[in-house]
């Protein structure tokens, strides 16, 4: 599908995904989305954690995502 | 130690009894935290003793008795007649029930209560004092702890809230008689929401403002529906002068307000002057400097998108912790903290917080204006519907307002939504979940609306954006 | 041809200016189809000159009245007069409006307008037959047609609407003074709004209905609420019997209702009885045999999910076509069928189908109920949140019912919703777009909702099914 190009500042995710990305330490500002309109799905969040690490982008991601509560 | 003085310790210590503060009571203690509350004054805090509650309770009740003996188009005679203390008892009933309901709510969740005052003792301790001569005090050891002390009412220079004509929210919302006539300071929400509560019970009401505007920060589009009504309700406004001084005056006073340039002074004479200029935060009360917490230059404590302080282990939230001075902002960020603290991986991570203003007509905003996220760099396409053309609303009598929505003209994602008009702190719900839901026009204009409901409105302004509206025409 | 005949042509024929046909004919007029519609009596429909928008005109008066009256505990002292005949020529004026709106947004979409009935005369052609002796009539050809006649009330043996104390809805909504007494026979949402409308006008009310329950078809936990509701406000209900006769009785009635089994009678006297057991489809009149199109055994044009029937280029949508026979379900279907025969891929794909009933608590529901849900072979969850403990509803002093949502176990999506309480016919709309969205519990528990509203009671009940409701103790 195709996806836009966003400002930043909005996630077009549902709160659930926006959750799975926070308990992944995926940092949802950096991923694509695949949904309707370039929404961010759940296998999206997914798919970005299990890149995450062995590519440049995915450990972008885990460095700025937010801080794991102490 | 001085003597009385028990030493106790909790994981999570949470000031303040607020929607902040028992939110977050609760949700530690649904997380199996060991929490404990301090509440100096009444469970609920403001919103449910002084502010939301008692405030919409007067709201209805002056809306019944004005609608009532004004609905002969409607085939309806009746002269009502008000009993002011009646009014007032029964919103206090109201208040009660919900005050008890907070504090069972807290016992049931396994949170210690404790009432008293409480103030930083260093990083890990809060010493509570108890109310009253000799009732001591005590030292709490924390964890962590969740500062949710709300906010006050700001006075301004020459107008004493201890002066018997002098009133601030809290006091409006208790008078056991309607004044003749009211002058209201401050034309922001909670002023307009009480200028319209007096002028229904049949005060007559002058608002004075320093600004140009009625409900400064809202989109002047809301705002004119609501100022236009409330003309009609007999209020007159002066823009542009902020009150100055007040003297007695006959039974009553003299209120002087002076224009901005201080050229031109004002004389208003009324019964009574409600003050309502805005809130500041109850921060300098606490001692934050013994446990190193930082405020910013108006009092507030800055907090991060977990509600943490500078003070690692110390979070803040609601009122006192700043924008947006709002009963559900509030009890979001206190579920949040508790989380936290819990070690959920929780944040404040919503895309819109709604907001409503319970005038006359009702104000339902969430999300970016259409000028907000053309400035955010949106390409934007928006959609209205006016309630002129719903059926529900013609059949209720109150057609006034719009339902705005505003999408990125790309995707069609829903950015933002205005309304101004009948349950519009109803309405606003659906837009808030489509907004967080990354919904389109095209799925909320899809999503069947029951007829005849207000809700229509919002499916036919996201059709009008589209330019395929059914009951308006598409520009 | 008989004389005064003209043969015109059109791409898309609409018969009835209802709810259905009317938005059928817009959207075809938006899509740029050269488009007739066809109406007999009244833009509008039964919808807006006879049923939804008069019965919502007359509950919101009836209710003001009605609070006005009742509301010493707020303080309020009023004793409201009723005038019915200026409170049904203010819902005349409402229906005005609307009606000469739709007929105005008809031409400005294009929409040709032709008064007559329309029968089939072939496959391509119907006849249409002006009003009065002489007018003529004449034939039109067309591409398409959608058969949008609507429905009317059944009549049953003995109670012909054509004797004076024998009402059906639409005579009822019309009447000039308020009957001392009212026989309603049949519960269903029809008699129990109108029975409560007189309730609360002053009316002695009696309900007689053949089934168990009031409101079938609605949860029993639904309808509970009403029918408290009900008789607190005087309505006596006598379920179990069916109406069988009526005479003259004095100044007014006495209507003989007979139990299930025939062994046992009832008489009931009143001034007037109203007939509310359900409505019959319009297509006997229309000559569907000319056209080949076939109905089922009680009249209704069977369509498929575009709107067809079995003939290919013609459609039927409303309440001619059946279940369900709701305004913005005819809506839908007038909308799809236009823009079917546009050449576009809409189909009626629609995931929940709202409903309201306007009684006294309202109810709203949409998608599954927990039992249905369960025998499509979900696992569920459900939540709950009564409106007891919504601070919102206290201010109002309307804190009977709840809201209930049902979830699949497994993901939390959300698959049903059902409100008995205030704006239960507005909340119900934010829960519509969640289903339509696949949402689930928690991404409605995890969006802000305004405070101090009813709408938080869907976020509660979302929190409840999820275990962690603030304000209620979880399940
Ligand atoms: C008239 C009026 C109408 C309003 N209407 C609305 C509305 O409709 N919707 C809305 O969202 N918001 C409304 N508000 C704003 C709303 O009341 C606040 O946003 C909300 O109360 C903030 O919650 P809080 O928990 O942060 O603080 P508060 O509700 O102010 O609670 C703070 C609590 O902390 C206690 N406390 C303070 N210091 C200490 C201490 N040292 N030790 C122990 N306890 C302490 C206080 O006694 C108080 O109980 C209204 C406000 C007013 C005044
Ligand atoms: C008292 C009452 C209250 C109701 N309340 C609600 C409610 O709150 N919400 C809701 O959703 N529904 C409600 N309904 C149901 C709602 O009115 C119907 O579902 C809706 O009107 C159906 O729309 P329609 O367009 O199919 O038919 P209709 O509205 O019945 O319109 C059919 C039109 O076709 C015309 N017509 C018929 N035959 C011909 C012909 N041969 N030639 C030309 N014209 C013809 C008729 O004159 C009529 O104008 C209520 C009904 C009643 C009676």
């Amino acid at each position: 599908p195709e996806s836009v190009d966003v400002p930043e500042g909005r996630i077009f995710a549902p709160p659930r995904v926006r959750k799975l990305a926070r308990e992944q330490g995926v940092d949802i500002s950096t991923v694509q989305g695949s949904g309707p309109g370039g929404r961010i799905t759940e296998g999206d969040v997914e798919a970005a954690a299990s890149a995450g690490g062995s590519s440049d982008g995915g450990a972008e991601a885990a460095e700025t995502a937010p801080a794991e509560p102490t | 130690m001085v003597v009385g003085d028990i030493a106790t310790g909790t994981d999570v210590l949470v000031i303040g009894a607020g929607p902040a503060g028992y939110v977050a009571a609760i949700r530690a203690g649904q997380l199996d935290l060991d929490v404990t509350l301090v509440e100096k004054e009444a469970y609920g805090g403001t919103c449910l003793n002084h502010g939301c509650i008692p405030s919409k309770a007067l709201i209805t009740a002056s809306d019944l008795a004005h609608e009532a003996g004004n609905a002969e188009e409607m085939g309806i005679h009746a002269d009502p007649a008000i009993d002011l203390e009646g009014m007032v008892s029964w919103k206090d009933g109201v208040v009660d029930q919900l005050t008890s309901g907070v504090e069972k709510l807290c016992k049931a969740n396994g949170v210690n209560l404790m009432e008293g005052v409480a103030h930083f003792d260093g990083e890990n301790t809060v010493r509570v004092s108890h109310g009253g001569e000799g009732q001591g005090s005590e030292s709490i050891d924390f964890e962590h702890a969740i500062v949710a002390t709300g906010s006050r009412p700001i006075e301004i220079p020459n107008f004493s809230y201890d002066d018997e004509p002098v009133l601030n929210s809290r006091q409006a919302l208790a008078l056991d008689s309607v004044p003749d006539s009211l002058i209201v300071v401050g034309a922001g929400y909670i002023g307009m929401e009480l200028a319209t509560v007096f002028a229904k019970l049949g005060t007559d009401v002058t608002v004075v403002e320093m600004l140009d505007e009625a409900l400064n920060g809202f989109d002047p589009d809301l705002a004119r529906p609501v100022k236009k009504r409330a003309k009609d309700l007999g209020i007159d406004f002066h823009f542009g002068y902020g009150a100055s001084r007040w003297s007695e005056h006959g039974n009553g006073i003299r209120v002087e307000a002076t224009s901005e340039d201080g050229e031109d002074t004002l004389e208003i004479d009324a019964e009574k002057v409600l003050v309502a200029v805005g809130r500041a935060p109850v921060s300098d009360t606490l001692e934050l400097e013994a446990a190193g917490i930082e405020t910013d230059e108006r009092g507030f404590i800055p907090t991060d998108d977990r509600g943490r302080t500078n003070v690692e282990h110390i979070f803040a939230v609601g009122d006192v912790a700043g924008e947006p001075m709002l009963a559900h902002a509030g009890s979001k960020e206190g579920q949040v903290a508790a989380e936290v603290i819990a070690g959920e991986p929780s944040a404040l991570d919503y895309q819109a917080m709604p907001a409503a203003v319970f005038t006359d007509p009702e104000i339902g905003t969430v999300g970016m204006t259409e000028m907000e996220a053309e400035e955010m760099g949106f390409e934007t396409v928006a959609g209205k519907f006016p309630f002129q053309a719903s059926g529900r609303a013609l059949t209720t009598g109150h057609t006034d307002g719009f339902v705005k929505i505003v999408a990125d003209e790309d995707a069609g994602f829903v950015l933002g939504a205005q309304i101004v008009g009948p349950e519009a702190s109803e309405l606003i719900a659906e837009l808030g979940l489509a907004i967080e839901l990354g919904a389109t026009l095209e799925d909320i204009a899809a999503t069947i609306h029951t007829h005849p409901t207000l809700s229509e409105a919002v499916m036919e302004a996201a059709e009008n954006a589209l330019g395929h509206a059914i009951h308006t025409l598409n520009r």
